[in-house]
């Protein structure tokens, strides 16, 4: 399965691209998902505190199963307005 | 109304959106570039947005105002790029047939989109930029 | 900056008035002539200021803002004369380095501006005109 | 003494003049007065509901004594904004 990550503000500085193309097995959840982007951007994981998490646009559960998701995003607080 | 735009907020345009003949208020809020920031001198702001999923949290949260109040149209606009000190990075604008409601929901409009919308500021200081997070 | 005026309301200018490098935040509000009053139709709307004494309340309504709230500037234009359907009679503006204190504070001025300020509205209707008191 | 009395919207309309001067007595209050000025203006008192007044610009009580004041005004119920 094909997804479609999308970093922003201090992540993407961390890993240096704001998208990028990953393979996951089927029933991967969010947390998974992390762990192994992790491994790939040494720097994420130092970020602390765990990011937000979109799941095609809309805010979801780090326990999310991203079966059927094309796009995952992951996003620090937000500091709009 | 809901948008994302690298040009300056124009209020007539946000008023224009919002009001009707049955209005008799229209409740506004800017938010503007400030030039200090825990005592440091910002020299300009920065605004990135992740595209899509912003405009779409503020479509939900005009459309949460306008269930939850009295109103009788929402305009959200936000500045995405370049924000020098004192323009506006955000403006809203909320139409009703009375003050008190347009008050409230312009309020609740301001308070949500800051906790919410995906939208990030970096501020520019001297010899550097910092994302506010 | 507090005035009586004949000429439309340009928000532009309270705003100008009032935001400083300093501040986060404006707040504004638009008090608008609307077209029905308890079920009838209303062609315009015209306002008859006790001169003098209206600004008088005014100033003292922006000083007490300003006293009791974290705000910078505090701007108050009233229109006399004929106002039509859509245009603004009343326009305020607050500047404050924080929305809260502007938000409070412009509620604060609307909401006291129309308990005390010897203004009067006259609605003119099909076939007469009569004082709203 | 001589004062300046001013009338507004649907009082103005009451009397048919916006201003007029009035001789009153030292000790006179606002209350007498306006008892003087509904013989003048019998519509005046047919408004039922006493109005507000200002005296030199600023709200006074009934019973406030005009001695020094200049200007009194009787106001409706205000209506702007």
């Amino acid at each position: 399965m094909t997804l479609r990550v999308l970093y922003f503000a201090s992540l993407r500085d961390r890993t240096g691209v704001g998208e990028e193309t990953v393979e996951i097995a089927s029933g991967t959840d969010v947390s998974a998902l992390w762990s192994m982007l992790g491994d790939r951007h040494p720097r994420l994981s130092a970020a602390g505190v765990k990011p937000l998490v979109a799941c095609d646009r809309t805010y979801a559960a780090w326990d999310r199963v991203l079966d059927g998701v094309a796009e995952v995003a992951f996003l620090p607080p937000v500091s709009g307005g | 109304m809901v948008r994302l735009q690298t040009e300056p907020i124009r209020l007539d345009e946000l008023i224009a959106a919002v009001r009707g003949d049955g209005d008799g208020a229209v409740a506004l809020f800017l938010g503007t570039a400030r030039n200090v920031t825990a005592g440091t001198e910002v020299l300009f702001l920065e605004y990135e947005a992740y595209a899509g999923m912003a405009e779409h949290e503020m479509e939900r949260i005009a459309s949460l105002a306008l269930s939850d109040f009295a109103v009788s149209r929402v305009a959200i606009a936000h500045r995405v790029g370049r924000v020098e000190i004192g323009e506006a990075s955000v403006g809203i604008a909320v139409a009703a047939p009375h003050r008190a409601a347009a008050m409230d929901a312009c309020r609740f409009v301001i308070d949500t989109l800051k906790a919410t919308v995906p939208i990030w500021k970096r501020e520019h200081v001297l010899g550097g930029a910092v994302w506010v997070e």
